[in-house]
């Protein structure tokens, strides 16, 4: 019961998914499924808030390192459940001028866009660390990367404004994205394709089966 | 002598080939940071691509209706923010009426942020635009791809209420919208998926609607076969189309102003991977020596 | 002050917080990623409640339940009640006992998941690159056209025979794996540099908030 | 178009091709228009531009093809006056009844310049009739009605019928590799360097005493992803409790911290040590992207782990990952099917798993003969690509060199 059901539940259903997409009345399953997908997973967010909650008290209760800041977490937590919950004019949470869009845009939002900002300062580490002509490969992946980068700003043509037209750099970078750059693309996209599908079948048919536990 | 200089000028290198990170981070903050001073206005000519969306919402007759589709978040506002803030200023001032809707939790939200931004420019304020007759925010449905075929048959299906909870049949604006046979234009911001390739595939493709994008500069180049088959009548691809767009509509905003700096930057990180491989092929020259 | 005032001031502090990440972890991060895991989770378990829970479950259900008393008819919505209820079974994890009963859950939603991305998959990552590369390798009159397809032709061929696994990278398939590899590497080159862009705008954003909506400066 | 290419000659002929007949086409355009507009004057009397527009004409309806039924696609040709002058038309009205002469109601409208549109309130197997109506400042006109069309049920989708072919085979072949393998017989699969790595790393952690982090990507159980990364991390935590390493698997969805419980506790059970097992090995931060992403860094830098597996689905964070890992000198092996986000780890981390190879990586890392099967049946896959690739590009190859002028049968095929 506790093993079988499910293995058969999951082949049953995964099965039932590939046949839908050829048979038009069964295409509504797939609506379906992906709502009740969404009903699961709103229901185990439960499931996560709670433990996160429980770790970060446990961490103020028994003073381990840094628990002030469990009592942060919670605390923020708090802080924008409760208003965004009941005093946000309900579904219209989000409109603006509620207390749930003031800490959207005060306290979530700048974290949000920070954290994405330290974005330029790794890309620009990375490419120092990474960039090093050491042999062919790593050679390629540097001039494509250069030419793109320098291709993408007016500074690009500019430094190869003594060039005819249409052979700048930024025409080199167009180049290398809608030719090499589509090419390797795609050699990527139909590995996948091929790598989903047995990987796929193989949770269907109950082989790979470790993340559905013991007895 | 001689020794002492090649043991300092090895150090040197060696040093640089593992420089701190911190110092190039630094760099890259100066680099952004300095030009956001200097007011230089470069001239951002439109490229084809941005001119097919501009020239798409320059065409509609006023009065036409304008499917607006946010589909971002906060995440991507720097690259995205100026074009919805551009593209509300162009459609209120053709008179454009626009219902607003999004794929995104957020978009919606983004939309809002936009119009506040918009409401205080002197001319758009003069226009005493109303909730429910010049434009409308359906707010966010789940569901990707799945809305927008089921927008194709009806909007109500996926959208019974606005974002308020006002039902669709009591707003003035949606008199008379049953589905796309009854918009003009659909105008997508989109940060990923779903997005511009989702609207092309299940609205433009099935529905023969037409569709104009602005795009993060890391998806743009996916679309550009789109505009090629006619599919998407242009697309805004990063801070650099919104800059275009801004210009386009004679009103230069937040991405013009932020061109300079984007292109130091760039300048910046190509130097030091110059600097990088230098160091790196004197100390492969003094090992083989 | 007004709580616009007082809301950017928070804004900016946060920002500068985590910023302060890139000289070093310090407390003044910590506390601006304590507050950030907070609040983001707080957020996302708003939105799921009313922009999932609702619509999806109580929306359906209600629906069902005014067409049987209204109309005293049974309508397709009550199946949601098969979504409701694997949703329950989920929360049975948090008692020992039953918790295993939440396996069938999974296992629907891995179900789901499998049977769906199969078709998608091997539809839109599969035969439409494949349809995409069958390109002429000469189109007389164009000889950008003609280079453009050899191009792709040949790096999509020759990426793909790197992907093979039960075949030794050795000889001619060596060689073709090997021409395969510097595609991948230029795409990835290419993809690096491209992203640039994006990425600083994100900075400069940041930076614009930071100089002109605080402090004013620009 | 900003992707200019290098100009060649070719292209600069057809260049000066095209501008003469554009040349050609404004010099005489205003000839020709002017014509019409006299033909128009002359031909028809003054008070019938008073009259509604030209009603549009052959009408079509028909089933929505490949459907379950419910849709009927209605299209027309254009009303003479749609585009042009004062009788311009403004819109298009669908009218609909279910006996040719009865009553028509109004279903719905278009644009003008449209020729389509769908009906997606009809009942299966009930025949309708179709008008269109035009609409114009001066008046209405409508058309005749359409032949009867009713909408069916369709049981098999046959524009996926490629699809369909594809799925068997490529399913067909992996499900017989398995068997195969199922009977014992020895397969070779080539070495995998980011999964051979495997073993040093969680080794090296357990000399470090530091912690094994593995991070499942950032997305739901509704990915392939998570499930390849989770399947994963089944191998990885098996590892860890024979070497006796920590291992600590903070995640971003809560389905996803069940099921790597499950997975985890399943994998220190088969080791042999479900002692070392507790459910606070695997713990949920945040949903969001990028307060996971914060939380991580923090963690990296304090805990400084000797090995961080990035294995499923990543975005933008996924180079904030990595560099903050590098920095704290762990030993990073990446994998993901995002081709975006593959740049950012092939760049910055110790290993990649490109693609195919994370779904392959949970067979590679078994051993197990059964799931290696299945990695052959991929390569029949590839196989077949490849050859469908090579014949396409022959065909239209020979096709264009000796201009044979063959249907497009790629179009046809897919």
């Amino acid at each position: 019961m506790r093993r079988e059901v499910p293995l058969v539940l999951t082949a049953i259903v995964g099965l039932t998914m590939i046949i839908a997409h050829f048979i038009p009345p069964f295409n509504i399953l797939k609506d379906l499924f992906e709502d009740w997908f969404f009903i699961i997973a709103a229901f185990a967010i439960y499931l996560g808030v709670l433990n996160l909650l429980r770790v970060n008290a446990d961490k103020v209760y028994k003073k381990q390192r840094d628990w002030p800041f469990g009592v942060v977490v919670i605390l923020g937590f708090l802080v924008i459940t409760i208003p965004g919950l009941f005093f946000s004019g309900g579904r219209s949470f989000l409109d603006i001028g509620t207390p749930f869009y003031y800490l959207y845009i005060h306290v979530y939002y700048p974290l949000s866009a920070t954290m994405f900002a330290l974005l330029a300062f790794f890309v620009a580490s990375a490419s120092y660390r990474a960039f090093r002509a050491r042999n062919v490969e790593a050679t390629l992946l540097l001039v494509a990367a250069f030419v793109l980068m320098l291709g993408r700003v007016p500074i690009g043509d500019w430094i190869t404004a003594w060039l005819p037209e249409g052979y700048r750099l930024g025409n080199a970078a167009d180049w290398i994205m809608d030719f090499p750059q589509t090419a390797g693309q795609r050699a990527i996209m139909i590995g996948i394709a091929l790598g989903l599908v047995s990987s796929a079948l193989r949770v269907i048919l109950g082989l790979e089966r470790t993340y559905m536990g013991g007895d | 002598m001689n020794q002492e200089n090649s043991q300092e000028e090895k150090s040197f290198w060696e040093k640089l080939l593992s420089i701190d990170r911190r110092i190039i981070f630094l760099f890259i903050a100066a680099a952004i940071a300095v030009p956001l001073f200097f007011k230089v206005s470069m001239h951002i000519p439109a490229t084809p691509v941005v001119q097919g969306v501009y020239d798409a919402i320059e065409n509609l007759p006023p009065g036409s209706k304008v499917l607006a589709s946010f589909d971002y978040d906060p995440g991507s506002m720097p690259e995205l923010q100026p074009m919805a803030e551009a593209f509300f200023r162009h459609a209120f001032r053709k008179d454009l009426k626009v219902i607003i809707m999004g794929l995104w939790p957020q978009g919606p939200l983004q939309a809002n942020m936009a119009l506040e931004e918009v409401f205080k420019d002197e001319d758009i304020k003069a226009k005493n635009l109303q909730y429910g007759i010049d434009y409308v925010n359906l707010g966010f449905t789940a569901g990707n791809e799945v809305v927008i075929d089921r927008m194709g048959h009806s909007f109500e299906e996926s959208y019974p209420k606005d974002g308020q909870g006002t039902p669709l049949s009591e707003l003035p604006l949606m008199k008379g919208v049953r589905n796309y046979d009854n918009v003009d234009l659909i105008y997508n911001l989109s940060a990923g998926y779903p997005g511009t390739q989702e609207w092309v595939q299940y609205a433009v493709d099935v529905f023969h609607v037409k569709l104009a994008a602005g795009n993060t500069a890391v998806q743009a180049p996916a679309m550009y076969p789109y505009v090629q088959t006619g599919q998407l009548a242009g697309v805004l691809g990063g801070m650099k189309g919104g800059a275009e767009y801004e210009t386009a509509i004679g009103k230069p905003g937040i991405a013009v102003r932020y061109m300079f700096s984007q292109a130091i930057a760039h300048a910046v990180i190509c130097f030091f991977i110059i600097i990088g491989n230098l160091a790196f092929f004197s100390l492969k020259k003094k090992k083989r020596s | 002050m007004s709580g616009e005032v007082v809301g950017v001031w928070i804004g900016a502090i946060l920002t500068l917080g985590i910023f302060s990440f890139l000289y070093k972890d310090n407390p003044f991060y910590k506390f601006s990623e304590a507050l950030f895991v907070g609040v983001s989770a707080g957020y996302w378990f708003v939105v799921t409640f009313w922009q999932y829970f609702l619509p999806k479950l109580v929306d359906n259900l209600s629906l069902a339940y005014t067409e049987l008393a209204v109309n005293g008819r049974i309508d397709y919505h009550w199946v949601y009640l098969i979504g409701g209820a694997l949703g329950v079974l989920m929360l049975l994890r948090l008692f020992p006992n039953v918790g295993w009963l939440s396996r069938w859950s999974l296992a629907f939603v891995v179900g789901t998941t499998a049977g769906l991305q199969f078709t998608r998959y091997l539809q839109s990552n599969g035969i439409l690159q494949v349809k995409g590369t069958i390109l002429p390798l000469f189109v007389s009159g164009n000889l950008n056209t003609t280079i453009g397809n050899i191009v792709i032709v040949v790096g999509t061929f020759c990426g793909l025979i790197y992907f093979f696994f039960s075949k030794e990278h050795k000889g001619a398939f060596g060689g073709a794996a090997r021409v395969g590899i510097w595609f991948l590497v230029i795409t990835f080159g290419a993809l690096f540099g491209y992203t640039v862009m994006s990425r600083m705008s994100l900075l400069i954003g940041r930076l614009d908030y930071l100089f002109g909506e605080w402090l004013k400066l620009i | 178009m900003n992707k200019t290419h290098p100009p060649s000659s070719e292209s600069k002929s057809t260049f000066f091709f095209l501008l003469f007949l554009f040349v050609l086409f404004f010099l005489f355009t205003p000839f020709s228009v002017g014509a019409e507009e006299a033909s128009e004057v002359e031909g028809e009397p003054v008070q019938e531009a008073e009259a509604p527009p030209t009603p549009p004409t052959n009408i079509r309806a028909e089933d929505n093809p490949n459907d379950k039924g419910g849709i009927i696609n209605i299209s027309w040709d254009r009303s003479a006056d749609d585009g042009a002058g004062a009788n311009n038309v403004t819109a298009y009205e669908i009218l609909r009844s279910t006996e040719r002469d009865g009553v028509y109601e109004h279903i719905g409208g278009t644009a003008p310049g449209a020729t389509f549109f769908s009906d997606s309130d009809v009942k299966n197997k009930v025949k309708y009739f179709f008008k269109v109506r035009a609409l114009s400042p001066l008046g209405t006109s409508e058309s005749l009605p359409s032949m009867a069309a009713s909408s069916s049920v369709q049981l098999f989708d046959f524009s996926r019928l490629t699809l369909f072919i594809l799925a068997v085979i490529i399913g067909l072949a992996i499900f017989y590799f398995i068997s195969k393998a199922r009977g014992g017989k020895e397969l070779y699969i080539r070495k995998i360097a980011g999964l051979e790595a495997v073993d040093d790393a969680v080794g090296r952690a357990t000399e470090m005493g530091r912690k094994i982090i593995y991070i499942p990507g950032i997305m739901d159980m509704d990915s392939m992803q998570t499930i390849a990364g989770v399947t994963i991390l089944g191998r990885v935590a098996k590892l860890a409790a024979e070497y006796e390493a920590k291992l600590e698997v903070p995640v971003s969805r809560s389905l996803v911290m069940v099921t790597c419980r499950e997975t985890v506790k399943e994998a220190y059970l088969n080791a042999g040590r479900p002692d070392a097992y507790n459910d606070n090995m695997v713990y949920y931060l945040t949903d969001d992207q990028f307060g996971y992403a914060a939380a991580l860094d923090g963690l990296f830098i304090r805990e400084k782990p000797a090995v961080v597996f990035l294995q499923g689905q990543f975005y933008a964070e996924s180079l904030i990952l990595a560099e903050t890992a590098n920095l704290v000198g762990a030993i990073q092996i990446a994998g993901t099917a995002m081709p975006s986000q593959l740049p950012f780890f092939f760049a910055a981390c110790d290993y990649t798993l490109i693609g195919e190879e994370l779904f392959a990586a949970s067979a590679y890392l078994s051993k197990d003969p059964k799931l290696l099967g299945s990695l052959k049946g991929q390569d029949v896959g590839k196989f077949i690509f490849l050859l469908v690739i090579f014949a396409g590009v022959a065909l239209l190859t020979l096709n264009s060199v000796l201009g044979w002028n063959l249907p497009n049968l790629a179009e046809k095929l897919f």
